[in-house]
């Protein structure tokens, strides 16, 4: 199971934010998106994802060309800057409907997996009247009820506190060691996590 | 002095002290709106003649009219209630305004079915796009919209404020529907000379109607006051005054 | 499906505001023309078919034009295509769980309407029938300029634009058969066409929708 | 304050769509109606004031519904309500510029639509200013609603509820004026009471849209 | 010049995120309000900066009430989660419209002071078109752009790079040293600076 990303390129306008760019990841491999602010982190990310656009090259999953397998959408799992909660249904609705609509989801119930997640007391409100950290923690319960070969998380600890990032890494180390990959585009450094970087261009 | 004043109106306006005043005041209201309801009824259904034009149908405006008067009145105490509230910042005044918003808008509702009902007689349609008629329905949409605003906060610290300023803000109304009978040509009645040397109405219906007024009017206070209660219980539900108020 | 679906309904019932916009504005149109009209009763019961008409295309169009925008801010909609359903599908469902809570509405309401114009009674139920379809159809071109004008900056006046050319139809036929029905002759000509409208629209808006959807994704 | 004029009307001529959209939608309205009816030009004639004057009504809603959405989403308004300008100066500094992107546009077009519907040249005048008295107005109006529906989540739909009771007398007088006028009438009476709205709303309407702004963001 | 809160309470329909909360803030001093996700943070920095719902006590600045005194407002500086840039101007004109409306504007011009923060070349593009972190920066322009006295920044790191944050804490460092003030809330840690922790309570 392996995701091969062949001599890839974005450009904005004019502007390239990257060319020619090729990584290779096998299952049980963390790839960290590196690089400084507007280098073309989320870009690459939603590029990979499938939702942005991918101006050249070619994406392979298991061989195949991504764009053309639904495989691809069943086994990838993408968390950008956007949750995708809806404000107005509770932290639970949104976790049971992303697990109904998921390719393979897990048992794991939508009260466990947020309660894991540190998401309590305010999982029966409507998202709207959650802090921001409790929207991420409510969105980062995804990755347990939906069982994803490949996560693509951009920047996932925004406004978490310090036991949220010990959270994230420790979710990531027990989808590596079952086998998953992941794409990851953070800031912060996370303890625990080895990955490979890939650097991208210095910002314009 | 000054701050014996502020004691004493900080004591008026504490949700337990007004629970009880209300708890007070609600029977005496009640019995005397019904004994004048009674009185008005009797004189308005029996002992006066029928109407040498419209029969017994005008016999209705002994609710129409009330009602009608009432439904402006209370928008009245709603506004006054919601400036008070937001100029002195005292909940008890906005629960007021939104104990009294409900009231206000089932008497409007009651004006314009009555109306509807005379008006079919008078006017051979139900309803007309009619200057006061308009302005009536307009004014339940006035209190709709209060009480859809003073709720659609989850937290009743900002509904209160939201619908206040919305009450305010409709106040330019009332005198809208008092003289839309003067400002459009109208089908509706003109503002009825009560009293004086030509009265336009004579007394065996002043009376009765009178007396409907007034007896409306100790209905409505008793509804307040019962409402008032309860909307205090509901804010406070886990004050300790309430929990022995309601034991 | 039935999870997107559900979940929209909810959505629309937690938020009654955004869900009755539409019936609002249809009963708003409609009660405001015979104020803004001397309202004399006969010459409301000529333009009752048009006005109601015409209200109930504006109601349509002002309700689907926010339809994928929440969507696309929160990003769920991205979430929706990675999802593993068909897009068309997810489009079409989406459209109809949004139908059912802002066009369903005005139909319902429609016949409320046509007494206050007093439309001969007689004629309510091709009134419905009509708005049943034609709105139905509206929201499925609403949909379409929807998602075209989601991703753009410039804002949402486009979508109108592109969609009234096509909606225009609709409303023409629409108001024709109200009109037929009320003088009395049989609409049943004009009814077929405006099924057939819905029925060529069903066929062919989801996938519209589900590209219109990718490239406002990918901009 | 200039600097906030600058600012609202330099955000509007980069989004044409937001900003035209009223005008669009008062096109539409007005040239449906022909279309929805059987077009007689008499029967066009007497309902041409109606016409036009609802669908000024509407535009101007339907312009004034977002006026501070996007300003509280992306935290501007906050900044504003912070900003060391007295709020009700920035409240009428805002509906001024947003009436002058979206309002004015209705106004200029109205002759245009008046023509359309054969509305007599002569009266084009008063049509005209009672559509600059009314429009600005029902923006002031419109205005407070946006400002009290702004921080709900239930959406904008309360908006129109509770704008409505006070825009129909500004409708119904408005549409009087320009009636009377079409039948050579002299509307100056009723022109002045449409000033009178004017005169009232500026000046407490910007109280209203500032203690209205404050209970949205404190919510 | 001081700020000094007395009893605070802040309500949230039922819940109590604080109650009988002061504290005192004298120039050159840094306040960190610091607590796990939803701790309520963002609540009291909203409110302590006069936009958001406070339910008891009272703020009192330089001696009296701020909610009276225009003087707060304009020796304030508020910086929340919403950046407040509109996204169809760019940053230049975001940063000269703050400029002008203003208390006390700085002399630094655009050019520099978004130079300064590291946005040279997406300046004069449509914020819209930013990358999270460039937008987050053409925000903290601001900071240079205005003379306040009292900063209020609600995580002022959120998707910066390493940079980024040595550049906020820069800020802050020149700040204080000019006889500023600051309340932050924020999870990361900010290097080089001492500042007084106010811990607010866990999470529900
Ligand atoms: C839906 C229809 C109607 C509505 C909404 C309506 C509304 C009102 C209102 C709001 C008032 C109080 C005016 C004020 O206190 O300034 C009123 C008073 C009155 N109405 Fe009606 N009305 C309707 C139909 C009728 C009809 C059909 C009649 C009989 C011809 C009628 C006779 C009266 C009379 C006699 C008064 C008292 C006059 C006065 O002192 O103002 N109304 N109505
Ligand atoms: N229309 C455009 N014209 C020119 N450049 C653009 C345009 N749109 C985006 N860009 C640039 O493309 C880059 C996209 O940034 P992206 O969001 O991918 O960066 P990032 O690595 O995620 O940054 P961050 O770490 O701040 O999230 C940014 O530098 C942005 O300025
Ligand atoms: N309507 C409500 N009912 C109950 N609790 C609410 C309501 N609205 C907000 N809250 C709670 O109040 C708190 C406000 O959180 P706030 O945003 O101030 O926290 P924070 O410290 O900023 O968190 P973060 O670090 O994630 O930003 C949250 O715990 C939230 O769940
Ligand atoms: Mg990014
Ligand atoms: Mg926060």
């Amino acid at each position: 199971m392996t995701l091969e990303a062949r001599s890839l390129g974005l450009w904005r306008v004019e502007r390239c934010l990257c060319r020619d760019l090729s990584f290779r990841l096998g299952s049980g491999e963390i790839l960290q998106f590196a690089g400084p602010n507007g280098s073309g982190k989320t870009s690459l990310m939603r590029a990979v994802a499938g939702v942005g656009r991918l101006d050249e090259g070619e994406l392979f999953w298991e061989g195949n060309p991504a764009t053309r397998s639904d495989g691809y959408r069943t086994d990838l799992l993408y968390l950008g800057h956007q949750t995708g909660l809806k404000s107005h249904l509770s932290a639970t609705e949104n976790y049971l409907f992303y697990q109904s609509i998921a390719g393979y989801s897990s048992e794991i119930g939508a009260k466990e997996a947020l309660g894991r997640c540190g998401v309590t007391e305010p999982a029966d409100r409507p998202v709207a009247t959650l802090s921001m950290g409790q929207r991420r923690r409510a969105a980062l319960a995804r990755l347990l009820g939906v069982k994803a070969k490949l996560w693509l998380l951009d920047e996932p600890l925004t406004s978490l506190d310090t036991e949220g990032v010990g959270l994230v890494s420790q979710l990531l180390k027990s989808h590596v060691k079952g086998g998953g990959m992941a794409i990851l585009a953070t800031h912060q450094l996370l303890p625990g996590i080895e990955a490979q970087r890939l650097e991208l261009g210095g910002k314009a | 002095m000054d701050k014996y004043s502020w004691a004493w109106f900080h004591r008026f306006a504490s949700p337990p002290y007004v629970y009880r005043v209300a708890e007070l005041w609600a029977p005496w209201f009640a019995w005397i709106a019904g004994l004048l309801i009674a009185a008005g009824l009797y004189g308005g259904l029996w002992s006066s003649p029928p109407d040498y034009q419209q029969g017994d149908g005008f016999r209705i405006i002994y609710i129409h009219v009330p009602s009608a008067y009432l439904s402006m009145m209370c928008y009245g105490i709603v506004a006054t209630a919601s400036t008070i509230g937001l100029v002195w910042r005292m909940k008890i005044a906005h629960t007021v305004a939104v104990a009294a918003a409900p009231l206000g808008a089932s008497f409007t509702f009651l004006a314009l079915i009555t109306g509807a009902l005379w008006g079919k007689p008078m006017w051979g349609a139900y309803w007309v796009w009619d200057a006061r008629l308009t302005s009536e329905l307009i004014l339940l949409f006035l209190y709709l919209g209060f009480i859809a605003l003073s709720r659609a906060y989850e937290d009743s610290r900002s509904g209160d404020r939201a619908g206040a300023v919305l009450a305010l803000v409709g106040v330019v109304n009332l005198p809208i529907i008092h003289y839309s009978v003067v400002w459009w040509s109208s089908l509706h009645q003109g503002s009825t000379k009560f009293f004086g040397g030509n009265a336009d109405i004579q007394t065996s219906m002043l009376m009765p109607l009178l007396l409907m007024i007034f007896g409306f009017t100790c209905l409505f206070a008793a509804c307040l006051a019962k409402r008032v209660q309860l909307e205090l219980l509901g804010r406070e539900r886990n004050a300790a005054w309430a929990a022995e108020a309601v034991r | 499906m039935l999870a997107l679906a559900s979940r929209d309904l909810r959505i629309s019932f937690r938020q009654p505001g955004e869900v009755l916009t539409p019936a609002m504005f249809f009963v708003l149109v409609t009660t405001l023309f015979p104020l803004g009209l001397s309202p004399q009763p006969e010459l409301l019961r000529t333009i009752a078919p048009g006005v109601v008409w015409v209200a109930a295309l504006l109601a349509v169009l002002v309700g689907q034009e926010s339809l994928f925008k929440s969507d696309y801010e929160d990003g769920s909609l991205e979430q929706l295509v990675l999802s593993p359903m068909p897009l068309p599908l997810v489009a079409i469902t989406r459209v109809t769980s949004h139908w059912l809570a802002t066009g369903l509405p005005v139909v319902v309401l429609a016949p409320l309407m046509g007494l206050l114009m007093d439309y001969p009674t007689q004629a309510m139920g091709c009134l419905v029938l009509s708005l049943l379809l034609g709105t139905f159809t509206l929201s499925l071109l609403g949909a379409v300029g929807a998602a075209l004008t989601v991703g753009l900056r410039q804002g949402s006046m486009l979508m109108p634009i592109l969609v009234l050319p096509l909606a225009v139809p609709v409303l023409i036929f629409g108001a024709h058969a109200v009109a037929q029905a009320a003088n009395g002759e049989d609409p049943s000509g004009v009814l077929y066409l405006l099924a057939a409208f819905l029925v060529l629209g069903i066929t062919l808006a989801p996938f519209a929708i589900a590209a219109a959807v990718r490239v406002s994704l990918e901009s």
